[in-house]
This record gives structure tokens, C-alpha cells and sequence, in this order.
């Protein structure tokens, strides 16, 4: 299990590379990479506060839940922090399972807790305002599917 | 005491980041309680309690979780990673 | 959409990198590599036969049908053929979008559809002997999950 | 003249990857009986037509699909890519 989280920007692609690398009992490998959307108004930044002394430890406890759930040979938790523009890069997960279906559901699966469940908000800042981006109540309602 | 900390617009209405309270709160809403009673713009971050979320030593918590012997509790909104 | 066959071997890592650059409407990007899995006996080779005439048309046909039923940005499908050994990668499909729901379901589909309708055969030579590998039941019901 | 095209274990169990085949047969059912009638590794090819699946003109078909102003028959088992 390997879980980071960092202000730097990182290397998806080479990410991906060694995360796959030297697992002869691995079939399926699926990664999401999620990436800072412009919006209507013109974004200027994207800032992405945490909570530093939780943040690690609750990524840890969701990456534990998904390998308990599934059969899971490895995890890959990438989150930044900080100032971000649009088109850059906030976060990655990757998971590495014998079983197609298994590194699927435990991608999506750590993708809706780590929406709700793991201490960072987003601020947009716009040509126009600065607003704190609201959770949904589809984040939420996400985690029912898992239950 | 234990040490108090804001995040996202909770952080901004109130001020500041964090500070140390000294509280013989039972609770984290007996706390909520003290702190909505000191000053205005603490009043107005806690005035909608189903709106924010509570961690109690690093772990998310409830608001009737006892502070018996904890260190730390942080306010926020619900999270928005990902 | 990219569509592409071919025997040689394929850098995941730096396809995704491609794949991801330049998409400022794009918030998610999944992507599932296959890789060959080992087996009780001893893998020696995976041959993976294919319909050369047919092949890309398949595929080309089944990332148009993603498209249609996905609001994607792109969809990128790699497919080998020839002789693979344990621990190489058969394919790779990746999935841009706005929304990682529907990033997760199109790569989901994709893969249940070159499984089951891409003209490939896998055929697996173990130190003890050599078979085709056999559809499962399970790979034809998968399709009923998107009908 | 139809190019019939065989793959995997009916490749292999035929002998031959593809032939030429001079055809009456109106249906793809058709000629896989002219084809079994032929010779006994046809015959075992296609005992279990259910095992078999088959492409006319490069896109999957039934085996009731005409064969008229067809140009290329496949036989092949069920696809394993992925």
C-alpha cells in the first residue's frame, strides 16, 4: 500500500510504470486520475486545504477497508494539497488485483470515500468570486452502494 | 486544554486556524455550546449544526462524543476530495 | 478515439500521459491495463490470435458505442497479439470525461465488450501443455448489465 | 466464390487458416453443412455448432445470415479477448 500526499505535482504515467512493475500474479491494473476542470467564470485557482494531521491516516484506514473488501495485490493513493490550476492533476488511485472486477469496484470504491470521507475541501477561485465548493448529496448517498 | 482547530469557511468565519481551550465540556456539543456563547462570529460558524463535521482526535466523531481525555478536535464542513 | 493493433509491447505510462494532456474539459481519466497472469503449471507462452480483417472495425465499433452512451471526451483502446509471457501487458483501455462515473462505466463496458466481442483467442502453453483458453458463462451474462 | 476463414481450435482442428469455397449454399447453415458433408475434420469442427460463433463480411452473424453477394465467411469460438 503505498499512500501520498503531497503540494508537488506528480508523474501519472510513471506512476502507473512502477506500480505495475514486477507483479506476475496481477491480471487487471485500473487507475483514475482526477484533473482540475475549468468553469463557466474563468478558474484561477483551485486551492485544496487538508487537514495535515489526519489526512494520511484516514487515506490509510480507506486503502486498509478496499483490501479487506477485495482482493486487492496493491494500492496507490496520490492527493495534493495546495494552490492548483485548471488541467493539473489533484489525485490518483490505482489498484492492482488477479480479478478484473475486483481492481474496478475497489478503484470506484476508493474514489467515493476518498470524496467524502478523507479531511480536504476545495476553494475556487474565479475570474469573479471565491467560493467553497459544496459537498453533494450524491457524495454521500455514493457510500450507500457500499454498505 | 485541548487544542481546537477550524478548516475551510469554518476556519475563515471564526478567524482563526486553531487555538488551545480550556473547557471542562463533556461533550463536543456541550463544547460547541461554549464556544457559540463566547462571540459572535463563533454563534454564526456553529449556527448550523448539520452543515459541519466533527474529528475528535483525528478520527471523524460524532457530536455527542465525549471529550474525556482527548487532545484534539477539528471543525469543518463536510469534505470534498477527490 | 484511438484505436490501435499491434504485436509490439506498449508503454502504459507514457500512453496515459498522452492520453491525459491537453484535456482542460476533462475531470477524470480511468484507465485498465491487462497484463498476463501466470499460471499453476507454468505459463511458457500466451499466443493471442486475432482476425486481422476484423479487429480494428470490432473495436472501432464498440469505442463508437461507448461514446454514444457515455458523455466521453476520448476513449483510447491498445490490443496485442502474437506471443506474450507472464508478466506482459495485452491491452490497455483508457476513458476521459468530465464525470468519473461515467469514466469508471465506459471503461467498465469496454472491457466487457473486447472481451466478449473483439476478435481475439487466447490460446495458453503451459510446461505441461497447451489449450485455448474457454469463454466463460460469465463473460456473455456481463453484457446483459449494459442492455 | 466465398474466402472461408477459420480461427483458434477450428483453425487448428480444420487443418487450414482459410479456403476458397465455389458455394450454392443461401445461408451461412448451409455451408456449414456443405462443409461438414465434405470430410471428416469438418464434420468434427462443426459437430457443436453452439461452441462456434461466425462472422460474415467481418461482422458477427447468426448462422441463418444469407449468403448472397457475401465474400467472406469466419468460423471461429467464442472470442476471449481482454
Amino acid at each position: 500500500m503505498d499512500v501520498r500526499v503531497q503540494s508537488e505535482p506528480f508523474d501519472a504515467g510513471a506512476l502507473l510504470n512502477d506500480f505495475s512493475a514486477g507483479h506476475k500474479d496481477v491480471g487487471a491494473i485500473v487507475s483514475f486520475t482526477g484533473i482540475v476542470r475549468d468553469v463557466a467564470d474563468g478558474l484561477r485557482s483551485m486551492e485544496i486545504e487538508h487537514y495535515p494531521g489526519m489526512t494520511t491516516k484516514a487515506i490509510e484506514t480507506i486503502a486498509a477497508d478496499a483490501m479487506a473488501r477485495w482482493e486487492l495485490t496493491d494500492v496507490l493513493i496520490i492527493h495534493r494539497y495546495g494552490a492548483l490550476t485548471a488541467g493539473e492533476q489533484i489525485m490518483m488511485v490505482a489498484t492492482a488485483s488477479a480479478h478484473r472486477s475486483a481492481a474496478f469496484e475497489a478503484a470506484d470504491f476508493l474514489m467515493d470515500y476518498l470524496k467524502s470521507r478523507a479531511p480536504f475541501w476545495k476553494k475556487e477561485t474565479t475570474e469573479k468570486s471565491a467560493s467553497w465548493v459544496a459537498a453533494k448529496n450524491d457524495d454521500e448517498a455514493a457510500l450507500d452502494r457500499w454498505s | 486544554m485541548i487544542d481546537v482547530m477550524y478548516f475551510a469557511w469554518v476556519r475563515e468565519r471564526i478567524g482563526l486556524p486553531t487555538e488551545q481551550i480550556e473547557t471542562s465540556a463533556q461533550t463536543v456539543a456541550d463544547l460547541v455550546a461554549e464556544l457559540r456563547a463566547k462571540e459572535e462570529r463563533y454563534d454564526a460558524a456553529f449556527a448550523d449544526i448539520t452543515a459541519l463535521r466533527v474529528a475528535v482526535d483525528q478520527e471523524l466523531a460524532d457530536f455527542d462524543a465525549p471529550l474525556a481525555g482527548v487532545r484534539e478536535v477539528a471543525f469543518f464542513p463536510p469534505m470534498t476530495g477527490g
